[in-house]
């Protein structure tokens, strides 16, 4: 077994954004649905980190540097996504998405 | 490298509306329930009013290449400071008349708009996120700030989940066209042999902003969210968040034409921010590009690339028009009727990207962001007018509840419907103008060369005689006429008879009742004057 | 000095101005407006403007009389200069392109003779209308009315140029309809008022068709006034241009469709079914308007163009015998009607009938003698008619009348004056008119028409006497309530009939061969001797005038005897009371028939398939088009689910389309 | 004189009226009534200027293509009398509207003027896309008039004459891309004011110029309105405000005619040319089927619609024989009918205050009841008949004229009908209205409100004063709108004084 390469990093990247996209729209679960967008982030910042692996020198950074914004952004939206996770369930005692459809047209 | 003395008159606006932000948050809780919705809304307006100011003093200019400002985005800016000042009228007219226990969502507005002006500004991916997130985590709270109302819940549930699916998606398309370029800067040339996986970024990241922008098949977040969301709020959104996407889009789309064409762009192994040209929205490519298309065809040339976007912004605007004029036509809510209008505008603002001007040497984003400006104007002057016109909790959102609106407040209900007219694109208002140059470049693409047409169509519309581009902008144009009956029915509505028993709606406060005539008046002049925002 | 014409059309029309005024304004007073008042004014203005015609009159002879006289005194050879007429060009009215048309008056001597009887007549019907409306609550609406014809009348009459001309022709056209549908509350009356304005219509239509044609020949050079056509036609210069081909079936057009606009106001065949119903209009409005002056317009202009006419002697074939027919038709109706203004109305037809064929046969100075006479004694007949019915409080069936020579003696003697001269006994009015036509008719036209004119005559005589003898000579068979208030008219309306009566009685002797009284031709041969010249009616010869006259007066008294027989033999049913009968019904309604089947039915369905079938059908169609974008609207909105999880899918969906799209490229 | 102060006038007008009181609708009515006279007064000394023009500048470029779009304004006889035309009849609206527009007089009189500040804006344009917008605009204050103020189905009319008018101008839009963009394509630099876009077009190819002709053509019919493009009109005039239908008739309507007066036969003269039989029968067309139709419709305002339909259609085939008559009597003929159909119009929708119903049969007996009001009625009735005195006569005969000339005797005759069958219907209207017993039992006598007198009366003696000395319009169309037009006059047949018979 030689070193992890880039190219299977950005499979499992691919992967695990399929996966967390399958999971948000997928599950009607509120909770799922918030995780589902984090593996999708989280999916994202490993293709910036094995991406980075593939340049020259100090070109890099800039794919390590990147990721570090992202979790930042992740952890506010996070904190946004139960905040309104919350005020939901109170709203309709309910975490079920599919309870949410009085909005027609 | 770069003093602060010229530092701070690139940044003098952004950090006028955080110091506003900042101030409201500050004063907030020191302020009585009623002082709150006096004081803040004016600290709001008169940090937008300081930072105008002070937009009239920053130069072109660019910083460390992340972002860069010159004078077509200044008037992008500018219009993002009016919508803004609407926005906060907006809002103060709901909070007050549901007299609101709280005055952050006046702070989250200005947040929300600091986050916007950083999407127009950005000219690199990671600064592009940021912005897009501060802006979509601050409108969020706001769509749902009324707790108590079971839609408004709704709404926001539907808009943070989308929302944060997209955002997933454009990160992920920004980490794939990091990958091929090297680099997050917006023009960058690719790296041999990774076009594919720039294209895909591309993609990826265009979906991401076509989301924010409204545009069909990713519009279902709208209907909703500017449906639960107060009034104001939904004024805010109607304008402000395609501002930052279009713009966002157009220098993700610059850049990559930029790239492409070979100009001394971001190389690989140089050091950042080393001689880096500020892409401009205004931008202007000469005639290499036409040597780029007629030179033997690479796996991703520009008019590789041109064919590619035609694809993208070709289906998704015919799809924007069609499904929103038509479901605009019969629409009995107000705010779902702005909506729809929003992806049908959304649809036009995407036709801009087709425009050939290319192939007459030469790019220019002016029709699209005029038509920017106009609609980001009249959408949200027309809602925050509706603000007005309706009575505490937007006295129910059924267009009947708005009978007779305007007999009460003749100059309000004018302006509204002035800058209903230019939604619909009729004169005498800047939709009419911005539609015509819009429509009119279209039309060019039917009498191009065909020589070009066969370089850049998919394969797919090879085979289609050139009188078929002539459909595209007559149908958006009949579109467009359906559209308009839909408005018409609103604006009806408002003249005609009030009812009976009509109690008298409270006054209208003094912000809002000179903001949305003075948007109106704004349309207009946009329409008489087109050329004071972008020249041209 | 130009005499100032303008005011001969100005007095009659501030008269109706000023009625006009009272008759709206006082209409909201208790009693209506002062009938004195309006009444006086009323006459005045018709009286004013018959002087000024007299006063005008003279003047045209001034000059030439000075000159007449000069020669008497001097023993001076010179001879009798022509008359010269006065004109006067108010402004220019139309001005583009080649067309340039003056607004102004023509003074000569056929205009004068016109005005003459025409202000004098005019104003002795006013002073009638005076007693006979007294009772009405329009009277001064009634006034105002009359003057406007009068006023309208004049401008026909005294135009210089056919567009002037159409200008009064057109509005004595609207008077007619306005008197005709007078008492306005009965809808029968609008009906009969809009079919006279329509008829005429058509006619006018002809009119100015007829002389776009006429235009034509003269070439764009020409100004249209008649001073200008007559010197063209009569210029030698352009006879050869007359005689080719082309010119000349351009003149025969021109003229036929001139004549169809004569016929719609003279109410000849073809379009003759209006005058009959026209006298549902007061009594005084059916003498001046409907028999006196303003159906004999249509002569008028054919004697104005006579020098056109001359030029197409199909269109004079075609006139005479229109001439000839219409007035044997309307005679043979006269025979039945029942009302005793209808028979009138007929009778006028006829009479009508005589001019034209006078002027078929190139007779125009006949034809308008005619008119002249025949203004007299139809005016006394009709104001004797409305003096009956006055009496009678508003009977008009003669079968309910009978014996009133002893109740109405003065009114009777006033129509036997009437009747004397119609029947064309010796020395009456109609007398020397009616046997100057035969006379010409038979010398021009040869036998055929002269024995259709004969016979009309006849049958001429025999309904005239049936209705005197129904009014006034048979055992009465009045209604008790009418028998009960039975009274003579007013002297206002007497007087108007003596001195008509008196007029049918001499008004012939203005043109009398036999005496060598020929005042009337003299006058006319300025305007109308060319065109007779060219045509050779001038000339005498052939049967003495006498012989002639001699077979006419047996002709008339042939008629009369024929009527007291039938009389005598009950065959008049003076005592039935019942409608018309059914042949004499369809005989009536004619023309009424070749209306309906040739214009109006056709017009009818045509609108109705327009209004039922068409119309609807645009509707529908953009109908069904709005219905079509609201599905789309709708199934576009039932694409917005409420759900997430659909909302999301289906965003992914597009997103994975674009990639397939993109694909088909890249990889 | 600036024509910028004649076009701002009415916008003022319009902007100050929303400052007058909604519910004191006396001093409303006033001050309104005061505002159009003013503008009036601002816009007589153009008619009488003759030719004025501003200078011309650039409103703004295309962008990439540079193509100029143009913005100046110029009158000249033909603009000038249809100003004058519109600055009459809009004091008369707002007199005759209170019965009818209830307390809303504030609303109806800013409609107005925002109705007619876009047509100043059309008359007044030199450049075809500023035409095109204030073309445009007009629909807004038009469709607020009838949706406003209108009868039961307002709505369903107003929408129906929006979308219509929408997309009757689509094709013109189309044909001004087309002109801004692609010459463009073959270097050329493209100016959208007329008189160089007359240079223009000349160059094009001549299929493509016939599309374009075709595509403007349509426009102007669709606004006239012409056969078969006319199933707007009928609900639109019925159903809105009677005042409200007395300007669109009056004054926009004739946009149309204007539209192809000054601008599609003079940009494609050629075309016009070759296909004037076209419209000649289409405007034939019109003449006979709004006749026939005015005679079966059973609402006054119909009828009077209908015959609008018929009388324009008359100018339209005329406009088409390009004769001197045919042009000074078109606008003439438009004069004559803004004025004589508008006079209809406001009476009739008196009389509906009346009656309280559109239904001819529900009136009848006014003439004793309303003895002014039927004077004024039957006067006005008679000047849209055409009889000789009043301006509408001039008007046909010239055209009578033209078209006798230019295609013959028998076209001049089935133009002709009109006469006769114009008759027919009005004549049928004024019956139904004035004459017949009344149908109520007992006739009580209406109170004819003065004011509606005042606007009615000097459009009467408007007419009857032009029909006497139709001099002033006939000349200034003459002179003036030939030197505006120098394609057209190419086109105008001057034949010299012909002897008979060649």
């Amino acid at each position: 077994m030689g070193a992890l390469q880039p190219i299977q990093l950005q499979v499992l990247a691919a992967l695990l954004f399929a996966l967390g996209l399958a999971t948000v729209m997928a599950r009607r679960n509120l909770f799922f649905v918030l995780m589902g967008v984090e593996l999708m982030l989280n999916a994202a910042n490993l293709s910036f980190l094995s991406w980075s692996r593939t340049m020259p020198g100090n070109v890099g950074l800039e794919g390590q540097l990147a990721p570090i914004f992202a979790i930042a952004v992740a952890a506010a939206e996070a904190c946004v996504g139960l905040a309104m996770l919350l005020s939901v369930f109170r709203s309709r005692e309910s975490l079920d998405t599919d309870a949410f459809d009085r909005m027609k047209e | 490298m770069l003093q602060v003395a010229d530092l701070l008159p690139f940044l003098g606006p952004i950090l006028l509306l955080v110091l506003g932000a900042l101030a409201s948050l500050v004063a907030e809780p020191l302020l009585s329930r009623a002082d709150k919705h006096r004081v803040l809304p004016w600290i709001g307006i008169v940090s937008t009013g300081l930072a105008a100011v002070a937009l009239a003093f920053t130069k072109s200019g660019h910083l460390w290449g992340i972002l860069a400002i010159e004078p077509t985005r200044a008037g992008l800016v500018l219009v993002l400071l009016a919508v803004l000042a609407l926005g906060l009228a907006a809002l103060q007219r709901n909070l007050s008349s549901d007299d609101f226990p709280g005055g952050e969502p006046y702070v989250l507005m200005q947040l929300a708009a600091v986050g916007i002006l950083l999407m127009v500004l950005a000219s690199q991916t990671i600064a592009l996120f940021l912005g897009m997130e501060l802006a979509s985590l601050s409108i969020y709270p706001l769509v749902g700030c009324r707790r108590d109302r079971p839609e408004s819940a709704e709404a926001v549930l539907k808009y943070f989940a989308q929302g944060a699916v997209f955002s997933a998606i454009f990160l992920y398309g920004a980490a794939l066209s990091y990958g091929a370029t090297g680099t997050v800067f917006l023009a960058a040339n690719v790296l041999p042999g990774r076009e594919t996986v720039q294209l895909l970024g591309f993609l990826l990241m265009a979906v991401g902003l076509l989301f924010k922008i409204g545009a069909a098949p990713f519009h279902f977040w709208s209907p909703d969210a500017y449906a639960g969301a107060p009034s104001g709020v939904t004024a805010f959104m109607a304008g402000a968040v395609k501002i930052g996407a279009v713009a966002a889009l157009g220098n993700l789309w610059i850049g990559h034409l930029v790239s492409l064409s070979a100009f001394p762009s971001y190389m690989v192994g140089e050091a950042v921010g080393a001689h880096f040209p500020p892409i401009s929205l205004g931008l202007q490519v000469f005639s290499r590009i036409l040597q780029t298309i007629f030179q033997v065809r690479r796996s991703l040339t520009v008019s590789g690339f041109i064919g590619y976007s035609l694809t993208i912004f070709g289906a998704t605007a015919i799809l924007s028009i069609a499904i929103g004029s038509l479901s605009l036509l019969g629409q009995t809510s107000v705010r779902r009727l702005i909506a729809f209008s929003g992806v049908a505008n959304a649809g036009f603002l995407v036709v801009g990207f087709l425009l050939p001007g290319l192939f007459i040497a030469n790019i220019l984003l002016t029709p699209t962001l005029y038509y920017l400006a106009a609609y980001a104007l009249a959408a949200a002057g027309a809602m925050a007018g509706i603000a007005a016109l309706t009575g505490p909790e937007d006295g129910g959102d059924h267009i009947s509840s708005l009978t007779g609106a305007a007999r009460k407040r003749p100059l309000i209900g004018l302006s509204v419907t002035v800058l209903l007219a230019s939604l619909a694109g009729l004169p005498p208002t800047a939709g009419f103008v911005a539609k015509f140059q819009i429509l009119s470049q279209l039309f060019l693409n039917a009498s191009l060369d065909p020589a070009i047409l066969q370089r850049i169509l998919p394969p797919a519309l090879q085979h289609l005689s050139q009188g078929w581009f002539y459909a595209v902008p007559i149908g958006a144009f009949a579109f467009a006429i359906v559209a308009a009956a839909g408005y018409f029915k609103l604006a009806v509505a408002l003249w005609t008879d009030p009812v009976p028993n009509s109690r008298e709606p409270e006054p209208v406060p003094v912000l809002l009742g000179w903001a949305v005539p003075l948007a109106a008046l704004a349309v207009v002049a946009l329409a008489i004057f087109p050329r004071v925002l972008f020249g041209g | 000095m130009t005499p100032q014409l303008w005011l001969l059309p100005a007095l009659p029309f501030l008269g109706f101005l000023i009625n006009g005024a009272l008759a709206l304004f006082g209409s909201r007073t208790e009693h209506g407006p002062s009938r004195g008042l309006s009444g006086f004014l009323g006459v005045l203005f018709p009286l004013a403007t018959f002087i000024l015609v007299v006063l005008a009159w003279q003047g045209l002879f001034l000059e030439r009389d000075s000159i007449l006289r000069l020669n008497h005194d001097l023993g001076l050879g010179l001879g009798i200069p022509p008359v010269k007429p006065f004109g006067q060009v108010l402004w220019t009215w139309i001005q583009t392109g080649e067309l340039n048309v003056d607004f102004g008056f023509r003074f000569d001597e056929l205009a004068g003779i016109m005005l003459l009887f025409i202000t004098g007549i005019g104003t002795l019907i006013h002073l009638y209308s005076v007693g006979y409306m007294a009772h009405d609550r329009g009277f001064a609406r009634f006034m105002a009315y009359m003057n406007l014809f009068l006023a309208n009348m004049v401008v026909l009459v005294l135009g210089n140029g056919p567009l002037v001309t159409f200008m009064g022709w057109e509005g004595v056209g609207l008077c007619s309809y306005l008197l005709i549908g007078f008492w306005h509350h009965d809808a029968s009356n609008g009906a009969a008022a809009k079919k006279a304005f329509l008829v005429n219509r058509a006619g006018d239509l002809g009119f100015l068709l007829g002389l776009f044609l006429l235009w034509q020949v003269l070439g764009t050079g020409t100004p249209l006034t008649y001073e200008a056509i007559a010197n063209w036609f009569r210029d030698p210069a352009h006879a050869i241009l007359l005689a080719s081909a082309p010119v000349a079936a351009l003149v025969t057009a021109s003229t036929l469709l001139l004549l169809l606009g004569a016929t719609g106001k003279s109410a000849q065949i073809p379009l003759l079914t209006w005058l009959p119903d026209a006298m549902a209009g007061p009594t005084p409005v059916s003498a001046l308007i409907h028999a006196a002056t303003m159906v004999t317009s249509g002569v008028f202009l054919l004697a104005r163009l006579s020098d056109v006419f001359a030029h197409a002697p199909l269109t004079l074939e075609v006139v005479a015998w229109i001439g000839a027919g219409t007035a044997a038709w309307a005679a043979v109706t006269g025979l039945v009607q029942t009302d005793i203004k209808k028979i009138l109305a007929y009778s006028t037809i006829s009479q009508l009938g005589y001019m034209f064929l006078a002027a078929g046969v190139g007779a125009f100075d006949a034809g308008v003698f005619h008119v002249f006479t025949h203004a007299f004694f139809k005016g006394v007949l009709f104001l004797g008619a409305g003096s009956v019915i006055h009496a009678l409080s508003g009977e008009q069936d003669v079968r309910r009348m009978g014996g009133l020579w002893r109740k109405l003696p003065l009114t009777f003697a006033a129509m036997f004056c009437g009747w004397y001269a119609i029947v064309g006994l010796p020395f009456g009015a109609g007398f020397w008119s009616k046997d100057l036509i035969l006379e010409k008719v038979l010398l021009r036209g040869g036998p055929a028409l002269y024995l259709v004119a004969l016979a009309t005559a006849v049958v001429t005589a025999v309904y005239m006497t049936r209705m005197m003898i129904l009014v006034f000579w048979s055992k009465p068979r009045l209604s008790p309530e009418a028998a009960s208030h039975l009274h003579e008219s007013p002297l206002t309306m007497q007087i108007p009939m003596w001195v008509l009566g008196f007029g049918s009685l001499v008004a012939g002797f203005a043109w009398a061969d036999p005496f060598h009284l020929d005042w009337f031709s003299r006058h006319m041969s300025e305007s109308v001797g060319p065109a007779q010249a060219l045509l050779g009616a001038g000339a005498g010869g052939g049967p003495s005038a006498i012989l002639l006259e001699s077979v006419g007066v047996v002709a008339s008294l042939l008629g009369i005897l024929v009527a007291v027989a039938l009389h005598r033999s009950g065959k008049f049913r003076e005592n039935s009371t019942g409608p018309l009968s059914m042949p004499a019904r369809a005989w009536t309604l004619l023309f009424d028939g070749i209306h309906g089947v040739a214009g109006i039915w056709p017009v009818r369905i045509l609108s109705w398939i327009l209004d039922n079938i068409v119309q609807p059908l645009l509707v529908g169609m953009a109908r069904v088009f709005g219905w079509c974008v609201e599905m789309a609207g709708g199934a576009a909105r039932m694409a917005q689910t409420p759900r997430l999880r659909w909302n999301l899918g289906l965003s992914v969906l597009g997103l994975v389309a674009l990639l397939i799209l993109l694909a088909r490229n890249i990889l | 004189m600036n024509l910028h102060l004649v076009l701002v006038a009415p916008l003022a007008a319009a902007f100050l009226t929303f400052f007058l009181s909604g519910r004191d609708t006396v001093s409303t009515l006033r001050a309104s009534l005061f505002l159009a006279l003013a503008v009036a007064g601002f816009t007589f000394p153009v008619l009488f200027a003759g030719t004025v023009a501003t200078s011309v500048h650039t409103w703004f470029q295309l962008p990439v293509l540079g193509t100029d779009i143009r913005w100046g304004l110029a009158s000249d006889g033909l603009s000038g009398w249809l100003l004058a035309l519109t600055s009459v009849l809009v004091p008369a609206a707002i007199l005759c509207s209170p019965r009818i527009v209830g307390d809303r007089i504030r609303e109806f009189a800013a409609a107005a003027f925002l109705l007619q500040a876009t047509l100043y804006g059309a008359l007044l344009s030199v450049d075809l896309l500023q035409f095109f917008a204030f073309f445009e605009a007009m629909l807004l204050p038009a469709t607020i008039l009838v949706a406003l103020f209108g009868g039961r189905d307002r709505r369903r009319a107003a929408m129906l004459f929006l979308v219509f008018s929408l997309a009757g101008s689509v094709p013109l839009f189309v044909a001004i891309w087309y002109l801004a963009t692609v010459p463009v394509m073959s270097g050329r630099h493209v100016s959208l004011d007329l008189v160089s876009l007359q240079a223009l077009v000349a160059t094009l190819p001549p299929q493509v110029r016939l599309r374009l002709f075709a595509a403007t053509a349509l426009a102007f019919l669709v606004k006239i309105p012409a056969v078969p493009v006319h199933i707007w009109q009928a609900d639109a005039y019925s159903e809105g405000p009677a005042p409200g239908s007395a300007l669109l008739t009056g004054i926009m309507a004739k946009i149309g005619l204007y539209g192809f007066l000054r601008i599609a036969i003079p940009l494609f003269p050629q075309e016009a040319k070759a296909n004037a039989g076209v419209f000649v029968v289409l405007g034939l067309a019109t003449v006979l089927v709004g006749a026939l139709l005015a005679l079966r419709q059973r609402e006054a305002r119909r009828v009077l619609a209908f015959s609008s339909l018929s009388h324009l259609g008359l100018g339209l085939a005329a406009i088409f024989t390009f004769r001197p008559e045919a042009i000074s009597g078109v606008i003439l003929l438009m004069v004559a009918h803004g004025l004589s159909a508008a006079a209809l119009f406001f009476l009739a929708g008196i009389a509906e205050t009346w009656s309280g119903s559109r239904h001819v049969d529900d009136f009848g007996a006014l003439a004793r009841r309303a003895p002014l009001f039927s004077v004024l009625f039957a006067v006005a009735a008679l000047a849209s008949v055409g009889l000789p005195g009043t301006a509408g006569f001039v008007a046909e005969f010239l055209l009578l004229i033209a078209l006798w000339k230019a295609f013959g005797l028998l076209v001049a005759a089935v133009a002709g009908t009109t006469v006769i069958l114009s008759a027919a219907y009005t004549l049928r209207l004024v019956q139904k209205l004035l004459f017949g017993s009344s149908a109520e039992r007992n006739p009580v006598a209406l109170e004819f409100p003065a004011a509606a007198a005042w606007a009615v009366a000097p459009l009467l003696l408007a007419l009857v004063f032009l029909g006497f000395q139709p001099g002033p319009v006939l000349k200034a169309a003459r002179t003036d709108l030939l030197t505006r037009l120098p394609s057209a006059q190419a086109l105008i047949v001057e034949d010299a004084p012909h002897v008979a018979g060649r």
